[in-house]
Formats: C-alpha cells, structure tokens, sequence
C-alpha cells in the first residue's frame, strides 16, 4: 500500500469522521448531527456561488462584455444588448424590499412567459402526442398467448398495455361517477396502477439500500486504506480519534440506557 | 403598471414561444437562440436570491442569539469559507482557477458528498422500520402494491433457484406491461397537467408567482 | 506502357494506398496491363430543398450504380461534389460508402463560417462513383440550378399544433363556463369523505387533528391545492370544536395558511375560537422538521393525521410514527414516487391528480373547476383517439395512425 | 400483549441495528452473486459497443451527491467502455452540485484507463486520456431545460467556454461539431427531472438517440418511453449499472454492492411479511371482540 499523503489522510479521515457524525442521528438528533448539518448546508451554498460566478456569470454574461469598460456602462461593447438582461437579472433583487418589490415583477414575468411558451409544445407532443401515437400499435394476433413464460411481446400484454392504459386513464377521470359499466373499468384501472406503485416501491427499496451499501464500501474503503499500522504514529492517532470519539458517546448512552432500566430515551 | 405589463409580457412571450416551435425558418430561429442567452442571465440573478435569503436568515438567528444559533454560525463560516476558496483567496475573480483551488476542491470533496450522500442514506434505516412497521397490506390494493414490490425486490435474488428465472421472467413482464400502462396514464396526466398550468399562468389566470400587491 | 505500369507500381510502393489494398492490387496491376475498368455511372440523381427546416440544406436522392454490389462489384464508395455552376469548380460534400443512395447536405447558416451554404442560390450537384483505385471512378450527369430556402411553417409537427391550440380552446371556454356560474359536475372522492368521517371520529374521542402541508413553497401546485382542503378541514373542526395543529415548514407557507384558517373559522360563526399559535412554523431542514413533527404526533397522539401537498422522501416516517401513534391517515401528493409509501402506510390516498380534483371540488373556484374540465376532456379525447387508432390499425387501415406521425 | 403487539412496538432503533449489522457482515463476507442482464440495459451496451473510433457520444453526469451511489458507477462504467473504444466523450453536468463530482470521476477515469486492461477477451493496451484530445468537460449551466434546448442549436450558446475556461473554438476535439447532429448518442444519467427534460427538450425536437441511467426511484417509471421508442436505453439503479458492469468485464462497485443488497432485500422482506402476519392477527382477534 503505497504510503498515502499525510494530507489526504486527514481529509478522507475527516470524510469518514462527518459520515459516521449523520448516522448518528439514528440513535436520536445529537450535537454531531447539527454541526454537520449546518456545515454542509453552508458549504453547499458556498459552492452553488462559486459555480454560478464561474460557470455561469463569467462565461455567458461577462466575456461578452468584456471590450467595454464600466464607465460607459458597457454600452460600448461589441454586444451591448447583453447589458439589458443584467439589468433585469439585477430588478430581481428588489423582490425582497417590501416597497420595490414590485419591480421584480418584470424579470419574472418575462421568465414565466418565455418558459411557459417553451413548455408547452414540448410537454403536449412528448407526454400526450407521442404516446398516444404509441398506444396504436398492432399487436402480434399469431403469437396472441405469446412463447415461453409470460412473454411481454405477445399479443395478449399488447391488449393489456392498451387496456391498462385506457383504464388507468379512466380512473383519473373526474367527470363520470364510477358506477355501472364505469366502475369495472375503475377498477381495473386502479389496479394497474397498483401494480405500477409496487413497481416503483421496489425499485425505490433498491435504490435507497444501495445508498447505505455505498456509504459501508466508503468507510470500508477508509479503514483498509487508512489501517496501517506501519505508518507511523500520526495515522494512528487520528484513525483512533475518529472512532474513539464515538466510542466514547456510545459509552455515555449505554451508561444511561442501564440506568433508565432499558428504555430508550427520546 | 405594476400589474398590467408583467401579465402581458407573460401573455406575448408565451405565445410567441408557442408558435415559434412551429415555424423553423432561421430568423425566428434566432430570436428564440437571442431570448434563450437572456434567460441564462436572469436566471442566474434569481437564484442568487435563494443565497441571499439564507445569509440573511443565518445572520438574523446570530444577531438575535435565537436557539441554536451557533450552528447558523457554521452555515456562514461554511459559505464564506467556500467563497474565499473558489476565488482562489480572491486573487483571481474573471478567471477560473478557483474552481482548481485545493481547499475548494477538498471542501466538496471530502466535506459535501460524504454528509449529503450520507444524509440520503438514512433512508434505508428509514425504510426498513416502515417495512416492519408501517406497511400494511390494509386493503386489497395495497396488497396489490406489496405483491408488485416483492416480485421486483426479488428479482436479482439468486438464492431462488429454480424459481428464478421465472421471477426474472414475471419481474420484467410485470414492468414491461402493467407498470407501462400505469406509468403511460401518468405521464398522460402529467403532461396534460402541466400545458394546463402553464397555459393558465400565460393567460394571466394564475397570478401566485406576482405575489400580493 | 512500361511507364505506365512503372508509376502504378512505385505509388503502391509508397504506401500512399493503404497496405492491404495494395497488396490486392500488386496482384491485379503485374497481370492484366489493361487499365481496370471503370464502373457504371449514377443514375436518376435528383436534389431538392430540405422541407421544415430553416434553409441551409438540400436533401439529394440517386439509384446506386449497377456496378456497386453486383456486375463489377468495383464500386466502394460514392462522393457528392457541389458547384456553384453547371460547369464550375466542383467541391466534394461528402464521402459515403458504397450502397447509398441518398444524402442531406447541410451548411453553415453563418456567413463568416467557412461551409456557408447560402439561401435562394443555384448550386448543382454530381455524385462520383468510386473505386478502390483513386484514379478510376465515373461522375453522374449534373443535376441543378437547386435552391436551399427555410420553410414558415413546419408540416411535421401539425399534429401537435392541433393538440395544443384545442386544449387552449377548451380550457379558456370552459373557464368562462365556470365564471358564468354554470354548474360543472366533479365526481366525489373517497379521500375527501374520508377526511370528513375522520374529524367526526375526532371530535368524539376529544383528540386534535394534525394538518401537515408538506415540503412545497407557496408557488407549488400541490400547496395551492392544500390550502383548499385545509380550509374545508378548518371550517368543519371550527364547528365541531375540535383541536387543530398545522406545523408549516416554509415560512410564506405558513402565512398562508394561518389566513386560511383565520377565515375558515369566520366562515363557521366562530371567529374568536381561532388562535395564533394552531399554524406555527417549525424548521426549515427536512429531517429537524419530521423529528420535531413526529415528537408532537407521539406527544398530541392526534386522531387524525392529514398530509396533503408535496412531500419528499420523509413521507415515509411521517406516515410510520402516525401508524404507530394510532391515528387514522389520509395523505394526498402529486409526487408519484411517494405515492407507493402513502398507500401502503395511509389509511386514505390521494393519487395525483386526485388532489388538484379535491380541491376544485372542496374549493368549486371557477378557474380550478374550468382547467380540471378541460384536462378531462382531454382525457376523453385522448381514449376515444386511442380506441379508434388501435381498431383501424389492428385491422390493417394505416391513414388514420399515420394522421398522428410526427417527423420531428 | 401477544408476541406481535409487543414487536410492533420494540423501539425502531433495534431494527436499524439490525440491517447495519446484515450488511456490513456481507460487505466483509467475500461471496458473488449472478447478475442476470436485461435488454433494456443491453441496447445501451450493443449501441456503444458497435460505435466506430472517434465517434463522439454526450455523457451527462446530472447527479447530486445523493444520487452518486447508484450512478456513479453507470458513468465509470460507460465511459472506461467508451475511452476503451477510443470514443470522444463530451461531458457536461446540468445539477447543482455536479461539476465537482463530475470532475472527481473524469479524474479517476483517466487514471484507471491508463492502466493495461482486458474485457471480454479483448485485450486493451492503456492509453493516456488527453482534455480537449479524447474529452471535452463542459461544467454546469443552471436551468437545465433551456441548456437542453440551447445545445440543440449550438453548443456555444449555453456553453462558450468549457468548464476550464478555455473557449470552446480554441479545443481541437470540438472543430466541425455544432450540436446534436454531430453526435451519436447522448447517455444522460440523473437522479432528478432533467430525465423528462433530455427527453421533451432534447430527444423530442432534436431527435438523438437518447439512453438515460436513473436513480432506483425512477426506474420504473420511465418505460413507457421505452415503448414509444423515445428512449432507446434504461439502466434502473444499482441493478442497472451491475448489469452494465457484467456487459463490459469491467466488475466495479455495482456489482460488489448488488450482493449486499441481495441480505438487505431479505431483511426488509423478512419484516414486510412479519408486519403484516402480525397485523393480520391482531385485526381478527380485534375483528373478534368487537362484533359489528
């Protein structure tokens, strides 16, 4: 293992170290957890700032002012135009005085309209059109029972692709009480959906597993990396400081958790 | 004035944008390219605000030594530690070497990802004592839903033997047919929803976002 | 001829070709001393302007040369060659392999940029058939004067366009229906009779009720939503007198519904039971709010718990410490991956869009009855559209699908 | 108080206990699971796997930190396969948080293709990855929809200089590609809704083919574009990316992660059916008592 930078250690030590201070919060909201949580609320800010200056001020609004200069208020670029959404960027900060706050109104109200309008063709032709469109598709009436164990491309899961469908969009219909022919279809569109939750349910169980799994291999990670006695006292130490300072916590809670007879306190 | 004008920008850019997806020829192509570098800008503004009002609330909760308050103090500390650093210690402002900076880098390295991946992961926890606490198969459906999660939460499982491929088999089926047409209404609703809304705000009949007077 | 085949020989040597087809070659070039040769040229080339685009482009169409694939089988490749002038400098577009029989030429729109291809000019086009011999190929008679030009209107996306402009219609008429006071019919919902049940089971045992509002901001769709329906609950427990708790994570929020129920409790004749301290705010960090609301439910043990509006990931121990505190649950959200968790932990659910319909029924405000309309209409539309396209092309008529195609 | 009503109300701590200790014993325990793969995950695979050299493809890592257990390692995955394939990769980030991470994993891209490899038989010598020469990182833009539709029309609009500051003209790679057309694929992986946006904005007026790699959330929910073909590709969470790991040899935390998920699933299984046998019988002693 080659010998790792005293540097890196302390940062992934502190990595591990704010890690091991949120889990803490299972056992029940503590100092640890607040100072992380404030910290990384800060640091995140912090971060959001830089990226907007960098990325997104700095390329987009200020290059192309760039040839002119402050004192003609960057009228005199080559593209003075970029100096009216500067303007209106800067009228969306009155929104906050209570007496100006109208000012703001017309910066957002551009933004709304103009997003909006973008939305609206894109959302109707990719949610509604194109579906729709999808919905109409012949179905393999030869291989109705479809081959094998539940064959997805037979004829019978088309018919209840576009059943389901009708069904499910029927249940979302708030114009037609569900009662008579109605309420069959209701039903079954209900059940469909049921279905598609549980689908969703699953894949979501999975997907939060896997974040507590990667958090394990990252801690994992730190101590096969970080355990080497060889290395000198100075690891040591630190490796030691960031359990032993939960060590010592979960003492004091055992401590009082014998003392209240084993009832864990809120 | 204060009313009027906004609602009719938001009523010509709107169905400006409307119809300009409807016509490709290259001159509404560049008014569309013109707005959308506007958009950049404004936008940008209006997100700083959200930093703005976290400053503010922080630096309130210190003032007023409100309870907790020396956390708030650590969100400051953290944003301008971060500002200092991705200024590169304010030495370089039009350039963007402070997005090279060591402590920038390290602060979202080893500080940002492991307490906000952290932070997500307490879900898992979260989900496992609903799952022995909370989920109950109350109703038919809700049966329903726990039998659709099981045949997907089992789908990788390997200790199934024989059984397994055919909870492979019912697993994709069941995502590739049912779950397609629940989740086909959905995104039918959705999308219909969302014209509704934005046609409903371009139209002036949804004023939230104005604000009251 | 020595010469002749001399200079083959040395630019093979030279590797200019690359080696494996100099090897085939060194065979065929010492044996027949004919010149190789040369395959049939393009036939039937045509180009016209790209339709529904900006301009700046011709799509150009040809029969392969007979040579490419069969009789010599020589041919490798084509080359497409513009000019400005029938007879002009011919300048190559584009290298495709062998097999193709159409290609879009596209240009800068640009001046400055060095492809420029410029709008409402003549340009004439060839297509070289080629050879793996650079110097043995044959050209396609030219074809021109065509002009690139960018369309007003874009064919392709009619479809939408009729989509669009008839949801506006309809949401705009039935708007105006609904300002008129015509009475627009919304079926009822179980959640929102469940809610109505829930404050009765409360008021007889003497628990509060806990309205939680969720994570959104004051310009969230599902907020808006939630404050219809915690105005209906604020009237109904003003009458019955029963307790009511609503911790608000957002403050503008919070604003908001304390108004809410201030004039919900005017509504019911008891302007005086209404109290400051019902909506308070709690914090704003997602996990200090569920821990500070889930103490209260423990603490209250409330006879009904109502989550309604935007919710995120803490849906899920919301609901969990409710079930265990034993009260009755109805949740509403219109994000679809919480929905799973309500439904399994919740007595009641909203699914979606079932909150926005129960607050149009609760609120039977015009503006949210006429649009709620006209999205079901539109659902109507859609399953009609859809049944008919599944019948026509399931027995083999294709016009009618293809009414819906969109090129792009 | 039977055996149930007293589970049901053990403190919830006991059960976390119990799951951290299921799976950090199976991450020590070294054991491998099959992976079986699905040709949703497949397509992507093949797609990438049949792209010619200095074909160029649009990789956009729009994931916050939350999100990086599942989809960081689609993107290691995709683009070792790609560099492998001697590909040109343009990354951008479109999420808040993104450029960091996405600058964290170009980095260990690039070193772990230096070294000498072999996937499915095929050996491959390392190769140095060289910004500007093999990949272009484009970093962050706020409001994703309108970057979207602005790299539709040209990639110097929304983004004029690369996320080094230095401007798009001036980067060899990047001479001769305007916007979409120029590229193959576009593989978007996030955990939020720039999914729907790739999709409305992107795919659906620029018509690329697009694959999305998505968070276990949202897996399920974006079939239906698979459907209508709106989407050609769909890795759903660790899964997905597992599936993707076996497709390209390349084994890598996914696959390490999907057997300790295999113990978790069995945990929350194991209670989902306690919980509810024990509901079911206090609700018929309940239903007992009480006669309606």
């Amino acid at each position: 293992m080659e010998a790792m930078s005293f540097g890196t250690f302390i940062w992934t030590t502190l990595g591990a170290f704010l890690t091991l201070c949120i889990f803490s919060f299972l056992y029940r909201d503590n100092v640890f957890y607040k100072i992380a949580e404030h910290l990384v609320v800060g640091v995140s800010a912090g971060y959001f700032v830089i990226i907007l200056w960098h990325n997104g001020l700095q390329p987009n609004l200020f290059d192309m002012l760039k040839d002119g200069n402050s004192y003609f208020l960057w009228l005199n670029s080559a593209q003075p135009w970029y100096v009216i959404p500067a303007i209106l960027g800067a009228m969306m900060w009155t929104r906050f005085s209570k007496k100006w706050s109208w000012v703001s109104r017309w910066p957002i109200a551009l933004y709304m309209g103009i997003a909006t309008g973008v939305a609206v063709p894109l959302e109707m032709k990719n949610r509604v059109n194109l579906q729709l469109y999808a919905s109409m598709q012949s179905l393999d009436w030869g291989n109705f029972f479809g081959t094998g164990f539940l064959d997805a491309a037979s004829g019978l899961s088309g018919l209840i692709v576009f059943l389901g469908t009708l069904a499910a969009l029927f249940y979302f219909f708030f114009s037609k009480e569900h009662t008579g022919m109605f309420k069959g279809a209701a039903r079954f569109g209900i059940w469909i959906l049921m279905i598609g939750f549980g689908a969703s349910f699953g894949y979501t169980v999975m997907g939060r597993i896997s974040l507590f799994v990667q958090r394990i291999q990252y801690i994992g990670d730190w101590t096969k990396v970080t355990w080497n006695p060889s290395s000198g006292g100075g690891f040591i130490t630190f490796w030691f400081l960031t359990f032993g300072i939960f060590a010592v916590w979960a003492i004091y809670e055992i401590i009082k958790f014998f003392r209240n007879r084993g009832e864990i306190t809120e | 004035m204060k009313r009027q004008i906004p609602l009719a920008l938001v009523f010509i850019f709107g169905i400006f944008h409307i119809f300009q997806y409807f016509v490709p020829h290259e001159s509404s192509e560049w008014l569309y390219e013109f707005f959308l570098k506007w958009i950049y800008i404004i936008g940008i503004f209006a997100l700083a605000l959200g930093i703005w009002s976290l400053i503010r609330v922080s630096w309130d909760k210190v003032k007023h030594r409100r309870p907790n308050w020396p956390y708030a103090l650590i969100t400051l500390g953290g944003l301008f530690a971060m500002i200092i650093f991705g200024f590169d210690y304010f030495r370089h402002f039009f350039t963007a070497e402070g997005l090279q900076n060591y402590m920038f880098r390290a602060f979202f390295d080893y500080i940002l990802i492991p307490i906000q991946s952290t932070m997500f992961s307490l879900l898992a926890f979260f989900i496992a004592s609903a799952a022995y606490r909370a989920f109950r198969a109350r109703s038919l459906l809700a049966t329903l839903l726990l039998l659709s999660a099981l045949i997907i939460m089992l789908r990788f499982n390997p200790y199934l033997g024989f059984f397994g491929d055919y909870m492979e088999k019912t697993a994709s089926w069941l995502l590739n047919v049912p779950n397609l047409a629940a989740k086909r209404a959905i995104i039918i609703g959705v999308g219909l929803g969302m014209v509704a809304t934005s046609l409903k705000v371009m139209l002036g009949i949804e004023r939230q976002y104005l604000g009251k007077d | 001829m020595k010469l002749k085949i001399l200079s083959i020989f040395c630019s093979l040597l030279l590797g200019i070709v690359p080696l494996a087809i100099a090897q085939e070659n060194a065979d065929t070039a010492s044996v027949d001393s004919t010149a190789v040769a040369s395959p049939a040229p393009v036939s039937q080339l045509t180009a016209v302007d790209t339709d529904n685009d900006h301009g700046h482009s011709i799509s150009l169409k040809w029969e392969p040369s007979p040579d490419d694939g069969a009789g010599l089988k020589s041919v490798i490749g084509y080359e497409v060659y513009r000019a400005e002038s029938p007879g002009g400098p011919f300048v190559i577009r584009a290298a495709l392999p062998s097999g193709a029989s159409s290609h879009i030429d596209v240009g800068a729109k640009e001046k400055e940029s060095g492809d420029y291809m410029a709008d409402y000019t003549d340009y004439y086009y060839k297509v070289r058939a080629i050879t793996a011999d650079s110097l043995v190929y044959s050209d396609s008679d030219v074809f021109g004067p065509v002009q690139c030009y960018g369309q007003w209107f874009n064919t392709g996306r009619i479809p939408v366009l009729v989509f669009v402009i008839g949801f506006m219609c309809t949401t705009i008429l039935l708007i105006q229906k609904a300002k008129s006071g015509a009475k627009l019919f919304v079926r009822r919902l179980a959640g929102i009779e469940a809610v109505d049940e829930a404050i009765g089971r409360a008021t007889e045992m003497g628990k509060p009720i806990l309205y939680v509002l969720g994570l959104g901001t004051a310009a969230d769709i599902a907020t808006i939503a939630s404050y219809t329906i915690l105005g209906r609950v604020a009237k109904k427990v003003a009458e019955y007198q029963t307790r009511l708790i609503v911790p608000c994570y957002d403050p503008i929020t919070m604003t908001v519904a304390q108004e809410t129920v201030k004039t919900a409790y005017a509504d019911a004749g008891r302007p005086d039971d209404y109290n400051e301290d019902m909506v308070y705010f709690v914090t704003q960090s997602q996990f200090a709010y569920v821990a500070a609301v889930n103490g209260t439910m423990l603490r209250e043990r409330p006879a009904t718990n109502i989550y309604m509006g935007l919710f995120y990931a803490e849906s899920l121990i919301l609901a969990e410490t409710g079930a265990l505190a034993g009260s009755i649950q109805i949740s509403g959200t219109d994000q679809i991956a919480q929905i799973p968790f309500f439904i399994v932990a919740c007595d009641y659910t909203l699914i979606g869009e079932e909150l926005y319909a129960a607050s149009a029924y609760l609120g039977r405000e015009p503006l949210l009855l006429g649009s709620l309309k006209a999205q079901d209409y539109a659902k109507a539309a859609f399953i009609v559209l859809a049944v008919i396209g599944f019948l026509t092309i399931n027995f083999g008529i294709d016009w009618f699908k293809q009414l819906f195609y969109i090129s792009n | 108080m039977n055996i149930f009503d007293r589970m049901m109300s053990l403190d919830r701590r006991w059960v976390f206990l119990l799951l951290a200790v299921v799976c950090v014993v199976t991450y020590v325990w070294p054991f491998s699971i099959p992976i079986r793969t699905t040709d949703e995950v497949e397509n992507i695979f093949d797609f990438i796997d049949t792209l010619k050299e200095g074909d160029y493809i649009f990789l956009g890592i729009d994931y916050d930190p939350n999100a990086l257990a599942e989809l960081h390692p689609m993107t290691y995955a995709i683009a070792e396969h790609a560099f492998r394939k001697k590909l040109k990769i343009i990354f951008a980030t479109l999420s808040q948080n993104g450029p960091g991470m996405a600058d964290q994993a170009i980095r260990d891209i690039t070193d772990s293709v230096k070294l000498d490899r072999t996937y499915n038989g095929v050996f491959y010598p390392g190769r140095t990855i060289v910004n500007g020469v093999d990949y272009v990182f484009l970093g962050y833009k706020p409001y994703f929809a309108l970057v979207i539709l602005g790299m539709g029309q040209n990639f110097r609009i929304p983004f004029p200089t690369d996320y080094y500051g230095t401007p798009l003209d001036s980067i060899p790679m990047m001479k001769g590609i305007l916007n979409y057309d120029q590229i193959k694929c576009v593989v978007d992986i996030t955990a939020g809704n720039v999914a729907d946006a790739w999709i409305s904005y992107g795919q659906g007026r620029y018509n690329f083919p697009l694959a999305l790699g998505l968070t276990g959330v949202m897996g399920a929910d974006y079939y239906p574009f698979l459907n209508s073909r709106q989407i050609f590709g769909l890795m759903g969470g660790l899964l997905g990316a597992a599936q993707y790991e076996k497709l390209s040899d390349n084994p890598g935390p996914a696959m390490d992660g999907m057997r300790i998920q295999v113990y978790a699933h069995i945990v929350i299984i194991f209670f989902i059916i306690i919980g509810n046998i024990g509901f079911l019988a206090s609700r018929k002693k309940r239903m007992g008592k009480e006669v309606k």
